[in-house]
């Protein structure tokens, strides 16, 4: 039976305000600590002039002019970019199993947006000209428009549109309690009152919202493809696979996060509740079909490199299988393919253990990470098309440390969003009747 | 209208580097920014080897993949065939220099007055300088050019910023040729203007035997070669030049 | 601590705090649009822009530039376009010299020693005076005794050396330059040989055959000539199809410009001309006119080796219209090839003896001894002797004269042990084939001027000693060229050489034995020995830095120098080095401070005073001569030299338009056969009887067989000294020039040091890896004197190159510098390789630079 | 009314969108000095600006009538 009643009048169960446990608290600990170096890297940056990276000009300089931080970028834009479809996937294909990693999904997207904005600013020469220049004279020709103004101001606002309307509610239900944080909920609830037609209006905002996103993203991270797809000048990179590949990384990766989170969640704080292995199976087969997909690019992307590629190709697979970046490499591919197994074992056992689904995810994401960095780094070191000879690049400490300060800076965001508002949506109150 | 182009001649080349010399000191470029650079190629072993010069400035394409990619418009193409580099505009990401297929693109990974071949032991230096970094500091560079007025001649301008060979604009706009093909003690770099058929550059652009830097790239580049041939993959560039920056 | 207390210039941008320095960071150019307007006004301010003619400093000769000023301030060197040597170009020191100039490490005022030699010198500051007025007191001290016990050594004479030969002569002392490190060996050669003053070159405008002998065409000119010069002649000879034979161990010399490449082993260049000139008489390839009528070859030898002159004191020869012996000037045609006898005395004609001489010398024995095939011998020697097309002839400007296409160019690979034999084989190469002073063939000198040595190294009496300390006219070396290392080694051990008189004070202009000379150590310790030792030059070399006792700081380009030769051969001009500046700090000109040496010592006035000399050296003569009473200003000096020279606005001339070219040079002036008389007048010396004569001398005078067994008629061929290094030493050393450097000095110069970066040792791979060498590692050289068992070692990185001989190393002979910042760090000198003295020294006193070496890599000495 | 408010911002959203990408911003090309400039300074800000009132719409859609306080209608 389900009879509305004004959700003021509901209690609200205890367990349901996260972000009190030690781990939290260590985490965020260690958190501010990673923030503090990000912060006094990037001073020295700052100061002594990008001369204190790793990074140096390609060609007689003998070293890749981008490096970790481009990585980085591109690995968060993935990151991102999985986020908020998983997000939109449970608005559109209506998954309710799903929602309670929804809002995870949500604020991972919007996180990994501010991340990778700011890895393109530390990467930038003249930070400051860059914020200003970009608005002011960016070209679409540039496919470095499309990264920007689509990425960061697209969906990085829709994104976060979407957070905001999927967070009123339960901002409403907490706006009731008394609380330091009431102002905000306040706030953030904006006058939600829990009406069928409020509701109503809600599900139909989030679906066209949902709509309108997913072919945003396909654009913005084929656009963030293209940055590499694009160069004739860069062998290794002129590939047209490039974009697919990218946006399918981007989902193994951008999955991988969401099950690691919702797996701490489910431990830190006790959600196994909501956090069912319903819900981690059910990623665990998307990250199945993502990977395979991604693992047959990367064969492909081998073969054409290996056979149909130029001398310059040649030189570059030649570091990748079996020079300079073999270690990376194959690294990499084993922990991109290793999952892959577990996952079709998994599958076909019809046995989707946490622990396991959890290793996995970390795993494919530093596969991921290593990836991306296979593809910005080697075509600059080992793909000049005049005779340079070899360069090398190894980033320094300080592109570690600023690195370390903006994945701090995400867990921090985190931290703080589940100290404000719940991070797995409170259950509506039908729900709460069933319990009862 | 002009059309400005270059023909290297790699029969005449000797390798000898004095256009990388007359470029930095006619630009005033950073220690380490290097926009004409020579290769000098070995090929084959012994006693079969060959050897070969192969000199290297921006090639200011007509298809310029760093002006496509560069996401503020500080690369840009003239109309009379120069790319170059709007030094106050570029925000240093660096992109110009993963597009090029030539690697002529140089950063300023560190602050180019700190860089200018000065910084060596001595109380008096700013005195002896009179404020001119480097020493042979060249005003053209301090004043905006072309018909869009935008501040493109040098190096050096800024900490974090991307340059690169110019073709000498602020010795054009005096009707005096780069400083690579004056200097050159042996003329095989010759400078002109392909809209003018009574230039010598177009009879050496008809030649046979000319050829341009990684055709299959597809840049239309503006500088073309003759004599010689281009370099393989195999050649090993020997007395290499030790940038630092 | 060299200098007065110093402190890094960057530290004022140091100390910024991090706060400004990050908005600095931030906001630097951060306005897009305004920024460039601000920059417009600022520049355009008061900016005075003039071009200021002068010559380029760095080099050795002295390219016509023009000096963009902005301000007073000189901002860029640039070719100037009228001058004959570059046309307008400059090569890349010509371009970098501008960073020598406003170099902050310049010596900045005169100064005094404070500390003892022999170890890095402190310094005081002091005023011109003191410093004239210390220098000398030290001369006149020693003058007193003996003038020729004040020495003074000069580097590379820039411009006509009119200013400090003056100086010599007024002030008498003795006089050493660096001529025995440089191609000398080749000079003494020639100028015995065909009297000319220079070493072998071709004449480019027409020759089709070039023998590229040791010639680093793409790094070094020629004796004559910079780089620039050479390089443009050549271009222009191959681009009308001339061929290129390039005879070296090192392949990048000649780079892609080599149409073959004869990859000979290093010191047995002798033996592969000795071969040659079989082969050209084998094949008949024999200008006999020329030979008859022009040389020594049809003179009578007798048994001893000495002409046969039978009462007279000229050389008979077989007159062939009269069938009689008589005196070869009397002969209408001398016999060329004959073995007879006259009064009883069996004879023969030299040529006939150089021909049975050469005998021996087959392609198969020199493909042994130089390591080249056999068929390339025999191919050079053909396609030599072909492409002579001997007996043609030519009009060349109204002038017919005799055509020989084929010319080798040689230059300071005479500079081995047996480089003066060596040098006088490859030229009768050419004189076989009559390609000596023909159009297409053999050149040596701008002009074909007889130079005053043809007759006195002819001539040489070997004294019983004592002998002075360069060993002048000694059995030791009677042909001498003034070695510095010599004198090092004289100086160390003066009985051993029959010397009593050692030299006390020594003034050194920009001259840098610790640095650029070979034995670095015979000339530390030997330096030590001089009471006194002044250094003139804009910075303080290494051996200033050990031994001078004052420094006087001289200016660099900006300064009157001159006048100087800008002649490229074939057009005939004169140029000027004009001060495009005011001396930078408290710097003087060359010319200023022998003035004012002069003057402080007493000899500036008066009958033999520096005024005279200079007079007579630039000859000023009556209203042109300078007064000899009262101190001249420089530029009144070359004002005088430019009128005396016909130009009515005198210097003004230069000082508008920078040279004066005076137009093409005529054939008659450097075509021997064209001059008048042919050749100068005089006999070349195919056959050299008179080293015969020293030969005997000498061993009368019991020296050591080393010392006087090259000194023979006939070029002969004998291993060199240093094969008897043990096996284990199985490398040779050679060094050789880069472009981008001028001697060590322009390691001073960072704009050069970026693109030519240090010290390294060229190497075939092959060879590296059997010594488990690795590209780019630190691999130690170490050299070995055969005589004395002495080993010397550096360090360097190797750099493998596939265009080098397996059993060859290279190394290039900058670097190794310690006096100055910039040229720090920048790996050792071969210089501290090779040996000298005997062994290693020529016969006539001239520098070997070969040396049997190993190399190990490091970590490796028991290697 | 909602309706037409936030088809209004959607609308005008996608136009400044395309009005910037295609009109106001720098031309395509890279053949001369107008490839460098926006044809319109700030033409980026202005696609910026239409994606936010493309998706902005959804919270006018959803808040339209509401004041931005106050916990829920009594």
């Amino acid at each position: 039976m389900a009879t509305t009643q004004p959700i003021h009048h509901r209690e609200l169960a205890p367990q349901e305000m996260l972000g009190r446990s030690r781990i939290w608290t260590l985490v965020m600990g260690l958190a501010v600590i990673g923030l503090v170096l990000g912060i006094v890297s990037y001073a020295r940056e700052l100061t002594g002039g990008m001369v204190v990276t790793g990074m140096r000009d390609v060609g007689i300089g003998g070293g890749a002019t981008w490096g970790l931080y481009v990585a980085f970028l591109i690995y968060m834009m993935g990151v991102s970019f999985a986020g908020i479809t998983i997000a939109a996937m449970i608005r559109l294909l209506k998954l309710e199993q799903l929602r309670p990693v929804g809002r995870i999904a949500e604020i991972l997207s919007v996180v990994a947006v501010v991340l990778g904005g700011l890895a393109i600013i530390v990467d930038l020469g003249q930070p400051l000209r860059g914020l200003v220049n970009l608005f002011r004279y960016a070209r679409p020709q540039s496919p470095f428009f499309g990264t920007f103004t689509l990425v960061l101001a697209g969906y990085g606002f829709a994104s976060l549109v979407y957070l905001y309307l999927g967070s009123r509610r339960d901002a409403a239900v907490l706006a009731e309690r008394p609380g330091r944080l009431q102002w905000l909920h306040r706030f953030v609830a904006s006058g939600y009152s829990d009406t069928p037609e409020e509701r109503e209006r809600h599900d139909r905002a989030s679906f066209w919202l949902a709509v309108g996103i997913v072919p945003l993203l396909v654009v913005a991270s084929s656009t963030l493809g293209f940055v590499f797809g694009l160069q004739i000048g860069r062998p290794g990179w002129f590939s047209a696979l490039q974009a697919p590949a990218f946006v399918t990384l981007a989902g193994v990766s951008g999955v991988g996060l969401v099950i690691v989170l919702a797996a701490l969640v489910r431990h830190a704080e006790h959600r196994s509740d909501v956090l069912t292995p319903a819900v981690f199976a059910w990623l665990g087969k998307l990250m199945l079909g993502l990977l395979f997909v991604y693992v047959y690019f990367m064969a492909v992307e081998l073969v054409t490199a290996t056979y149909a590629g130029s001398e310059a190709d040649a030189d570059i697979t030649a570091a990748l299988l079996t020079g300079t970046y073999a270690p990376i490499f194959w690294t990499s591919v084993a922990f991109l393919v290793v999952p892959l197994g577990l996952l079709v074992y998994a599958a076909l056992a019809k046995r989707w253990s946490i622990g396991m689904l959890t290793a996995v995810s970390v795993l494919v994401n530093l596969g991921a990470l290593g990836k991306r960095y296979l593809i910005v780094v080697p075509s600059q070191t080992h793909g000049t098309l005049l005779p340079y000879g070899e360069g090398s690049y190894t980033p320094a400490l300080v592109e570690y440390g600023v690195v370390l300060g903006l994945v701090a800076l995400g867990v921090l965001m985190i931290g703080a969003f589940m100290k404000a508002l719940p991070v797995i949506e409170l259950q509506r109150e039908e729900e709460v009747g069933q319990d009862a | 209208m002009t059309r400005y182009a270059m023909v290297i001649d790699l029969d005449r080349c000797q390798g000898c580097r004095a256009c990388v010399e007359a470029c930095k000191v006619e630009n005033n470029t950073p220690q380490g920014s290097l926009w004409m650079h020579v290769f000098r190629l070995e090929e084959g072993t012994y006693p079969s080897t060959t050897m070969s010069f192969l000199p290297r400035p921006c090639q200011h394409c007509d298809n310029a993949p760093c002006v496509k990619v560069c996401p503020v418009g500080a690369r840009y193409k003239r109309e009379d065939g120069l790319v170059l580099t709007d030094f106050d505009r570029c925000i240093g990401c660096r992109y110009c220099e993963l597009a090029c297929p030539y690697g002529v693109n140089v950063f300023n990974w560190s602050d180019p007055a700190e860089h200018q071949y000065l910084d060596w032991d001595d109380p008096d230096l700013p005195d002896e300088v009179r404020g001119s970094v480097p020493p042979w500091h060249n005003p053209d560079h301090d004043v905006v050019h072309g018909d869009e007025q935008r501040r493109t001649s040098g190096g050096g301008h800024a900490k974090g910023v991307v340059e690169k060979c110019t073709f000498c604009v602020q010795r054009l706009e005096r009707g005096e040729l780069p400083a690579c093909a004056t200097t050159c003690p042996v003329n095989a770099i010759i400078f002109g203007d392909t809209d003018d058929p009574g230039d010598s550059v177009n009879a050496e652009i008809a030649r046979g035997d000319a050829f341009d830097l990684l055709p299959e790239a597809g840049t239309k580049p503006r500088v073309h070669y003759v004599g010689g041939k281009h370099p393989t993959r195999s050649a090993r560039e020997i007395e290499r030049v030790e940038v630092e920056v | 601590m060299r200098t007065v207390t110093r402190r890094r210039f960057v530290q004022g941008t140091a100390a910024v705090g991090g706060a400004a320095a990050t908005s600095k960071f931030l906001f630097d150019g951060f306005d897009t649009v305004a920024r460039a307007d601000e920059v417009v006004d600022a520049a355009m301010a008061q900016l005075t822009e003039d071009v200021v003619p002068t010559t380029c400093w760095v080099g050795k000769q002295d390219c016509g530039m023009l000096a963009r000023r902005v301000n007073g301030r000189v901002v860029k060197f640039e070719g100037h376009p009228a001058n004959p040597l570059n046309y307008g170009t400059l090569c890349p020191k010509g371009q970098a010299q501008i960073g020598a100039v406003y170099d902050p490490n310049r010596v900045k005022t005169p100064l005094v020693r404070t500390n003892a030699k022999g170890e890095p010198g402190t310094w005081r500051s002091a005023s011109w005076d003191e410093a004239l007025e210390l220098v000398a007191a030290e001369v006149n001290e020693t003058r007193a005794r003996n003038p020729k016990l004040v020495l003074w050594q000069k580097g590379r004479s820039k411009a006509k050396s009119f200013y400090d030969t003056a100086f010599v002569k007024a002030i008498g002392s003795s006089k050493l330059g660096h001529g025995a490190y440089c191609s000398d060996t080749g000079y003494r050669a020639l100028e015995y040989t065909i009297g000319l003053h220079g070493v072998l070159h071709p004449d480019f405008r027409y020759t089709k055959y070039l023998l590229s002998w040791g010639w680093n065409i793409t790094n070094a000119g020629g004796n004559k000539f910079c780089w620039l010069t050479w390089p443009r002649h050549l271009l222009a000879a191959r681009e009308r199809g001339m061929k290129i034979v390039h005879i070296d161990p090192r392949l990048r010399s000649a780079g892609p410009f080599a149409d073959r490449w004869l990859a000979i082993k290093p010191g047995t260049d002798l033996a592969f001309a000795l071969a040659l000139c079989h082969e050209l008489i084998a094949n008949g390839h024999i200008d006999e006119e020329y030979l008859t009528t022009y040389t020594n070859a049809p003179y009578l030898v007798e048994d001893d080796g000495m002409f046969h002159r039978g009462d007279g004191d000229e050389p008979l020869v077989l007159d062939a219209a009269t069938n009689s012996f008589v005196p070869a000037s009397q002969a209408e045609a001398p016999t060329l090839r004959a073995s007879t006898s006259h009064n009883g005395v069996a004879v023969k004609t030299a040529f006939e003896v150089f021909a049975e001489h050469v005998e021996q010398y087959t392609p198969e024995w020199a493909a042994e001894v130089c390591g080249i095939a056999t068929s390339e011998i025999r191919r050079v020697a053909r396609e030599y002797g072909e492409e002579a097309v001997i007996g043609s002839t030519i009009m060349v400007d109204g002038v017919e004269v005799p055509y020989r296409p084929v010319s080798i160019m040689a230059y300071h690979m005479v500079q081995q042990e047996l480089g003066f034999q060596a040098m006088r084989a490859m030229l009768i190469v050419s004189m076989l084939v009559g390609a000596v002073g023909a159009a297409g063939g053999q050149f040596s000198d701008k002009t074909w001027k007889i130079d005053g040595k043809y007759t006195s190294l002819d001539e040489v009496e070997i004294g019983d000693g004592p002998y002075d300390f360069t060993l002048n006219k000694s059995k030791f070396y009677p042909i001498n060229s003034g070695h510095p290392g010599l004198v090092a080694k004289v100086m160390a051990d003066p009985e051993r050489y029959d010397v009593e008189e050692l030299p006390e004070v020594a003034i050194l202009h920009m001259v840098n034995p610790l640095g650029s000379f070979a034995d670095q150590d015979a000339f530390i310790s030997t330096y030590e020995k001089f009471r006194f030792v002044a250094w003139i030059g804009p910075w303080i070399s290494e051996t200033a830095d050990y031994f001078a006792d004052v420094v006087l700081p001289s200016a660099t380009i900006e300064k009157y120098e001159g006048p100087m030769s800008a002649t490229d051969l074939y057009v005939d001009a004169k140029s000027m080095r004009l001060p495009p500046m005011e001396p930078l700090f408290e710097s003087r000109g060359e010319i200023d401070i022998y003035l004012d040496l002069a003057a402080a010592i007493g000899v500036l006035e008066g009958e033999d005073g520096y005024i005279a000399q200079v007079n007579k050296a630039l000859e000023l003569e009556g209203e042109f001569a300078l007064p000899l009473r009262g101190r001249p200003e420089v530029r009144d000096i070359f004002d005088r030299w430019a009128r005396a020279q016909g130009i009515e606005e005198g210097l003004a001339f230069f000082e508008e338009h920078g040279v004066w070219v005076k137009g093409p040079v005529k054939p008659t002036k450097f075509y021997g056969y064209a001059t008048d008389p042919v050749f100068g007048g005089v006999v070349h010396r195919l056959y050299g009887e008179s080293l015969a004569r020293y030969q005997k001398e000498m061993k009368a005078r019991g020296v050591d067989d080393l010392y006087a067994v090259d000194y023979t008629a006939l070029p002969m061929w004998r291993e060199p000294t240093m094969e008897q290094s043990p096996g284990d030493y199985d490398l040779y050393l050679i060094s050789y020039k880069l472009i981008e450097h001028k001697q060590a000095r322009t390691s001073y110069i960072p704009l050069l040091n970026e693109i030519s970066p240090g010290q390294r040792l060229d190497i075939n791979p092959a060879t590296a890896r059997a010594r488990g060498i690795t590209d780019g590692a630190e691999v130690w050289v170490e050299s070995h004197n055969a005589v004395t068992g002495e080993t010397r070692r550096v360090k360097t990185v190797a750099a493998y190159t596939e265009g080098m001989r397996p059993d060859t190393v290279g190394m290039p002979h900058h670097f190794g510098l310690w006096t100055h910042p910039a040229s720090r760090d920048r790996g050792p000198t071969p210089n501290a390789l090779y040996f000298t003295g005997e062994g290693y020294t020529v016969n006539t006193a001239d520098q070997s630079f070969h040396v049997k070496v190993r190399a190990y890599p490091e970590g490796g000495e028991s290697a | 009314m909602r309706r037409t408010w936030t088809l209004t911002l959607i609308v005008s959203g996608l136009a400044l969108m395309a009005i910037s990408y295609f009109g106001l911003a720098a031309p395509w090309g890279a053949d001369s000095v107008a490839n460098s400039n926006p044809r319109m300074p700030f033409a980026p800000l202005v696609f910026v600006v239409g994606v936010m009132l493309l998706f902005g719409s959804a919270i006018v859609y959803e808040l339209y009538g509401r004041a931005p306080r106050g916990g829920g209608e009594e």
